[in-house]
């Protein structure tokens, strides 16, 4: 190999070296996002974050502070079946908490937050 | 219910904390009971000393020490207005002011949720109409206050890189939260050649206020519409008020 | 190393992002190597579209997917000026500013830190001036850049209700950070009582630029000092240029 | 390629090269962090908040992103013994991560960062 040819090399590999890391860093920053527990709390900006439907049913949901699927549909003027279908997405979203009281499922904003 | 209305802006310096203060102002000079909210609380507003002192700070509020009817004061005997006006400041200090930046996205949840329940008990104090001066641009001191009231006014200075970013709030903030939204553009020259009303978004456009120099100035110091209810300024003001009212009614 | 300055002002709508596009693109019509960085992520500069566009945004450097020189793109042909006229956007989409809010304490300390070898990377490409544009206000788009920053310029429009912030800010952000800072009054008005060089606080007013209505539109749509170096305009910021010159050399 | 032009393009690729590492090294700083909230993360915010003399060393660490206490003491010109002495008020705020590599004592913001 003569001089030139290596320091051509050494170049190639330099700039190989530096590709993968670009990509390293993608991951990286790809990572840090999905476990630093975005899901457990529904504020304002993740609000706008979701579809139309969703939003709509969250949005009411703080107004109410807890409610039934019931009362949330008189709100929303939906369905009861269409609402408590809602509420259900968010919580497995893990915006919106589902707790017994007697025989009725109150649902609400947070973790235990509530009114 | 009290009748919500955030005054918001995309961008600062449009002139937002000056028409917040002069329509509570009208609105009680002309006999409503109206509260007077500053919920900026990174950049608290001017009118923290237009108007006289209270005790507590909105700040009390959302980090729910007390009640929203602890906080603000009614300021109208010494504004001179025929109906109630209750006023509430934001804390000043930089101390409180760079806390605001260090709070989380759970705090945040929870300050929607108290500002929720001060609407109501503004309601049930019978207030009739809440201004809440919000924090300019995307942010949570805005958002916050965006998606708890029932109309908001967006002021603005007329320009190219405005009605971009305009577009961008309007589309991403206003529409999702599913607002009832009212344009004024303040400050407007006359050789502007680009306003707020384009193609893009059919917002109304409720007022055009021209950039008037002494109203720069004198803003800072008195609240115009009542030490000078016939000034140009005051009369735009008592405009949008009426047409606020045939828009509410 | 490069000479790092943060244009900031204690409240939105001062002019400072007209300020600091101009004070760069006076730097490069010299000859000086210059960085322009919109580091105001939350309410992306209208300078945004009177350069060319980029690939990528500011965003990527605090996010750690990109270095600064990656980011920042040479417009200093487009430009016409005599030395390199590197500029680096933040993301207008309101899906990315809407994002800025919801970052974590732990997020914006790796934006600190981030932003320390972007300064440290432009000083190794032969930058002679890196100018932040930051966030109006107290939020960590611009403690963060002042933090970094070798000088601070100040943007403010006089005004009583601005003296009182100004202080605020001065004594719990910039005073604490050990910076040099110097204040620019942006559009003064002949009959205002109030300036922002107080007793309280004694740091020097570089310059005093004047209120123009023709300003406020025009730069809007160009850059001033190299559409029309002789303007009034123009010539406060060459001023404020050598003014700089003597105090960093 | 002139020898003089590669050797450039070769320095051009190690300080590119540096510069990723130390951008993986900060972002993989985070991972390492424990998530108990207040005290474990030094931001701008509460350095803001520190005493004047825990406030420059802070910073002065910042710039450094790890030091021994020699190396920080000659970033500010106060004795080794001061630094150090306010170096271990901060790990004890839960500011500041101490490190011990050989014979050496590291002192960095957040968890095992350094650069």
């Amino acid at each position: 190999m003569t001089d030139n040819s290596s320091t051509e090399e050494m170049i190639r590999l330099l700039r190989e070296i530096s590709g993968k890391l670009d990509r390293i860093l993608i991951q990286g920053s790809a990572d840090n996002e999905s476990d630093d527990g975005i899901l457990d709390v529904l504020d304002v900006m993740t609000l706008l974050t979701l579809p139309d439907h969703l939003r709509t049913t969250a949005t009411a949901l703080f107004e109410l502070g807890s409610a039934t699927a019931d009362e949330l549909a008189e709100r929303t003027n939906k369905e009861r079946a269409v609402e408590s279908n809602y509420l259900n997405q968010l919580v497995r979203m893990g915006h919106v908490a589902k707790n017994r009281k007697g025989r009725k499922v109150y649902f609400s904003i947070g973790e235990g937050l509530g009114k | 219910m009290a009748l919500t209305i955030a005054i918001h802006s995309y961008k600062g310096g449009s002139g937002k904390t000056s028409f917040a203060i002069n329509l509570a102002s009208a609105y009680a000079s002309v006999g409503k009971s109206v509260c007077l909210l500053d919920v900026d609380l990174k950049a608290p507003s001017s009118f923290n000393y237009l108007l006289p002192e209270a005790k507590h700070w909105v700040n009390d509020i959302f980090e729910g020490r007390y009640g929203v009817m602890d906080v603000v004061k009614d300021v109208s005997k010494e504004m001179g207005t025929k109906g109630a006006f209750y006023v509430g400041y934001s804390n000043p200090d930089i101390v409180a002011v760079r806390g605001i930046s260090s709070k989380d996205r759970k705090w945040q949840s929870k300050a929607l949720k108290l500002l929720m329940t001060a609407k109501r008990d503004l309601s049930n104090a019978g207030i009739d109409i809440v201004i809440l001066d919000t924090g300019a641009g995307v942010d949570f001191t805005s958002v916050n206050a965006i998606a708890v009231a029932d109309y908001v006014i967006s002021v603005g200075r007329p320009g190219a890189s405005r009605q971009r970013l305009m577009e961008q709030v309007i589309g991403g903030v206003y529409m999702p939260l599913d607002k009832d939204c009212y344009i004024i553009e303040n400050m407007c020259h006359n050789d502007n050649p680009t306003d707020l009303s384009g193609k893009k978004f059919d917002l109304p456009v409720l007022a055009s206020i021209p950039c008037m120099c002494d109203v720069a100035v004198r803003c800072d110091n008195e609240v115009l519409v009542l030490t000078e209810p016939d000034h140009a300024f005051s009369k735009k003001i008592y405009d949008i008020m009426e047409s606020l009212d045939k828009i509410t009614s």
